[in-house]
């Protein structure tokens, strides 16, 4: 199977997709001629012409608004956000139109539209370049927030975006872009959003995250089980809405749970996850549900210290895990 | 020559006729809904009155059959041209069931129907200015001839969706035409205290498109100057802006008493302008209309409208767990 | 002690602050000539003038935008959105700007402005005048959020909210405005934004909320009461960041937990409460944590029936008391 | 008569002088930083390269001692203009405790120093510009006689705020005049695929205020044009729109590569009209430049970068937990 990088699989995914359906087209800043200021969209300017690879203006509420038009009128829209900070004047358009649209038209019109934007921290991306804003819109019914965290998933969940008849947030963690590899298969699969995915089976305590933060877990469920503690990993994949069954389910597994997100962490994604199990399954815990987050400040400092008193990495969840471990 | 002036645009008396007739059907609907508003058999109305001839004129310049529309919440004229019926008018003003633009889910004036090519709106204003360019893109990448009509308030102008949207248009050359309905008041506040160009149209400029101003209470110079626009489009000459001003007839809505910010002269005066007395007059001019004619049309006219409130009054509300339904695909 | 309504709390609360301080102004859409589209401000163009009561143009970005730069010129504006519904073309500049410039600044400039917004439901006011948007907010340090649920709450919050030297959202009950009357002091007092308040001591069952909800919790306490069912009902009043000393000690006192919002459920802010409690009291529980809220649907319709469904009201929330206190 | 140029706007040989220093010492401050960051000392630069004509010109015909500047990220000749020293851009750029911008919380660029009237930014675009608004409507309201000045580059010019803001501006004749520094590509999108009228300065007509394109490499045109525009603001006659046309010398930021989407001599070409090299050919032909004086100038320059880069390098970081504080008022 080829191994390659999580923006890889990107790239891939939607090469694929615009092959497979002429309807698919990319739109955003930089996405055409330099192929993204990542190289999310690399080479595919050359391969479908700027009339499905478009360069727009730097307008985000454009770029939505204007997406969101062309996906009422049939096509498949994949839009960029050149930073998932860079998201926010577009936000009227994603939760007033796009997410409100087959709700308000009684089904007859809907908005397929797909919103790709890199979060995350850990890139000497300071406040504006490291957000994860995925809390923003965890509250709007009509959207769907999918958070891959492996090349395998990216692959399967936005070709699944990208079909899906409802508008789907796609947040790619820009610090696994280069940094994670994986296997990938070759073949046209489709990974179902709002599933969860145990990506480590284990009897000892259950950890439930998203994104990198579920790579620091798996590292550390590794060390751990050197000391014999048995660590369960629930992958939350989709963060809205959010995969129940299977939280309760990784919930009672264990009876021991802990949550991380790199975001900070009141009002974060985990919160929502503690009050489902807190509401399903309280009495099959046997300790205090656990949050492993960032501090409550807004976003991380430029500087390295401040930078990574923040962010999170594999010791702050090892130490989290191995705590509630001996709880 | 009055009697020139249709003829010259290519339209027949009895296109003429057509338009006029659903000018005021929009009206006496819209009356009907005050009525009925301050009757308290329905909640909320918000009018046309005042707008009816831009409305009206514009739909009638566009392909009714397939070009598409992002019409604003004042635009019954346009809806109505676009094929919407007195009777879904009405079931959407009791916000009943079978409203076919929202399943008595939003309020009246929230237009939408897939059918008839129009684009499903929502509150916050000029959101639907980059939808309607979105349709344009759509219809240029896949090589239709279609063209979009987006139209909105002057006060809404003022958001950075019509600057977003317009340009994105501009740079795309894009075949989307702009309406702005200038009745000179966004809710109590005036034009001055509220765009700081001149005329709206003069913001064309920003986004290299053709603007223009045109008498809004004038149904065929708003034709001509959309019909050129529609050629322009669909020669791939790319976007217009037209702002066609008239006056704000009624209170904002019927939750408003514009006594508190504006004089009752001021509207009188404007409601010698009414294009529903001056068309009429024109086309009496002309020959099109006479008081036998215009008392069939009337009847005609009234007996639709309480047909059509007859019918939404009776019919049934969307069932309770109806709210459940449609937040994604079923 | 004078009676009034919720409303005209505001409009006192307004008018006091604006003749003790004159950097105080307000801005906004018909806020001015009109007095507002629900006279919130009613009296007061007359009273200070169109300088400091300023009609604005039909642009929410720019109504914060301009009212953050003159707070960091060191002005107090009071900006109001027509509707909470319409904030979002401002979230750009609340969450990217207020909420960070005193952070980002290194605490060099701040940005005390207090935005006014009316939210909620029950007002036949469909999809797009009836949310709850508190819970796209309550991820941003830097911001704060109160939500007072009485005339006496809204004048001395209102009055903290423009004193304080960070940006505060203050969403007001629009159903409240006029339904809900009470006393209110006719001296100058302030009140704690960041506390919660015990609305009504009890000994069986806990009840947290805010806004409208508090008075629904209040009514059905009194028919509870009669069964000889005693409800602790603790108001957040302030919903970001939250009062967690408050939460902890209300859910300890009972050790059964009814969390309310008139938001759909998902996301919520009472999912951020519940999560908190699951936290650091879940040995002191003895049922799990109930959520009451909103269906995950899009906001309520327009159709009375369908208004209803999702509408909160003294019924549901008495159902619910009764529910946990028999568990 | 070249020697007439500055003596005709009021500039002494001395403000002349004193302004290309400022546009030097900005370009070599600038060339300093790409050189930190490719020897991997610092994370990140960002330039003025090409800019600094505009921003100095600007600026010295500013108030530096009352009004207020919202800059952006490429603005480093605007706040050396007003105050902030290259030992305090250096700390930015090694993002240390005493920057005196963030403390090293944002990246360089990010300019704020409430002592020189420098207003905070942040990274989204065009966000700045309504917060020059707002400093505007609190002199007007205070009756101050300071202006504020806002910049921001073409590309931005295509979001919402900037029409919601100046707008805004129009309404009220606020005492704000913005600057686009139009340097001809936002990251790799050159102007015609981004703005879609001619100039930028033709959308100042959309918001009632005068409008100029002008030589952006010229620091004398641009110091007219603003001189002008404060003029106007300080009368009462409200805002400008100026439009400074240059070009991008360099990559967008140090991690962009530009060869992926513009050609090596399109940059070739641009750099003979660099204005270090042009401006300084004026003052030599007004005498006020001299080989020996040029020798001068750039030793004290160089030495005034290497104790820049040498204190910053030593300098401190915040404490980890340094992160904690100034979330709210303490
Ligand atoms: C984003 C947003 N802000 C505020 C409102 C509330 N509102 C509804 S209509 C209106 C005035 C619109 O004025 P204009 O655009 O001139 O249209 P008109 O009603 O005059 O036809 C306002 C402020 C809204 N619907 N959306
Ligand atoms: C809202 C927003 N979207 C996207 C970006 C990413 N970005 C940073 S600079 C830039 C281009 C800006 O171009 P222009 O305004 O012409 O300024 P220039 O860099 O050319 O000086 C973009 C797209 C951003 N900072 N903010
Ligand atoms: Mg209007
Ligand atoms: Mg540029």
């Amino acid at each position: 199977m080829p191994v390659m990088t999580y923006i890889q699989a990107i790239t891939t995914a939607l090469r694929e997709e615009m092959q497979r359906d002429k309807k698919v087209f990319i739109l955003g800043e930089d996405v055409g001629k330099k192929g993204g200021v990542f190289r999310a969209t690399d080479g595919l300017y050359e391969e479908f012409g700027e009339d499905r690879v478009l360069d727009t203006p730097l307008a985000e509420s454009a770029i939505a608004g204007v997406g969101i038009g062309a996906a009422m009128y049939g096509l498949r829209p994949v839009a960029e956000m050149q930073f998932a900070d860079f998201i926010m004047p577009a936000i009227n358009q994603i939760i007033s139109e796009a997410a409100k649209m087959r709700y308000r038209s009684n089904n007859d019109w809907s908005a397929p539209i797909t919103i790709r934007a890199p979060y995350g921290g850990g890139v000497h991306g300071a406040l504006y370049h490291s957000q994860s804003v995925e809390a923003i819109f965890a509250n709007q019914p009509g959207l769907k927030i999918v958070m891959p965290s492996t090349p395998y998933d990216v692959k399967g969940l936005l070709k699944a975006a990208i079909r899906d008849n409802d508008p789907v947030l796609f947040f790619e963690h820009k610090r696994a872009y280069r940094l994670l590899k994986g296997e990938v298969p070759a073949d046209d699969y489709v990974l179902p959003i709002g599933k969860a995915d145990v990506k480590r089976e284990g009897e000892d305590i259950t950890v439930i995250t998203y994104g990198l933060c579920v790579h620091f877990a798996l590292q550390a469920a590794e060390k751990l089980a050197e000391d014999g503690i048995d660590a369960h990993i629930l992958d939350l994949r989709t963060v809205y809405p959010l995969d129940q069954e299977a939280i309760i389910e990784a919930a009672k597994k264990t009876g021991k749970v802990l949550l991380i997100t790199e975001d900070n962490k009141e009002g974060s994604i985990i919160g929502e996850v503690a009050a489902i199990i807190a509401e399903h399954c309280l009495f099959d815990l046997d300790s205090p549900i656990q949050r492993l987050a960032g501090p409550d400040i807004p976003s991380m400092p430029y500087a390295p210290t401040m930078e990574k008193f923040f962010m999170m990495n594999p010791d702050k969840v090892e130490k989290a895990m191995r705590d509630l471990a001996e709880y | 020559m009055l009697e020139n002036r249709h003829r010259e645009l290519g339209l027949s008396d009895e296109e003429v006729m057509e338009m006029f007739k659903t000018m005021l059907l929009a009206r006496k609907l819209d009356e009907r809904m005050w009525l009925l508003n301050r009757s308290g058999k329905i909640p909320f109305a918000i009018s046309c009155q005042g707008q009816e001839a831009a409305q009206v004129g514009a739909s009638f310049a566009l392909n009714r059959e397939k070009d598409y529309v992002a019409p604003y919440y004042r635009d019954m004229g346009v809806v109505l041209a676009f094929g919407m019926t007195a009777k879904e008018l009405m079931l959407s003003s009791f916000a009943k069931a079978d409203d076919p633009n929202s399943g008595g889910r939003q309020m009246p004036g929230h237009f939408g129907q897939k059918k008839n090519r129009i684009l499903s709106g929502s509150s916050p204003v000029t959101t639907q200015l980059p939808h309607a360019v979105g349709v344009a893109l759509a219809g240029k990448m896949e090589k239709k001839d279609f063209v979009s009509f987006v139209t909105l308030g002057e006060g809404s102008s003022n958001q950075g969706d019509f600057h977003e949207g317009l340009n994105f248009a501009g740079v795309y050359k894009l075949p989307v035409i702009t309406m702005v309905e200038n009745n000179k008041y966004a809710i109590s506040i005036p034009y001055e205290r509220q765009v700081a160009s001149k005329n709206v149209a003069d913001r064309a400029e920003s986004y290299g498109m053709p603007g223009v101003t045109v008498d809004g209470n004038d149904p065929l110079a708003v034709y001509q100057a959309v019909k050129e626009a529609r050629a322009r489009a669909a020669a791939g000459d790319g976007p217009s802006l037209i702002e066609a001003v008239s006056y704000r007839l009624t209170p904002h809505s019927s939750d408003d008493d514009d006594s508190t910010y504006r004089g009752k002269s001021e509207v009188e005066e404007a409601r010698k302008k009414d294009s529903i007395i001056t068309f009429a007059n024109y086309m009496r001019e002309t020959n099109i209309l006479t008081d036998d004619k215009e008392k069939l049309l009337v009847d005609e006219i009234m007996g639709i409208i309480n047909e059509a409130t007859d019918f939404a009054e009776n019919a049934p509300y969307a069932e309770a767990e109806h709210a459940l339904k449609y937040v994604y695909e079923e």
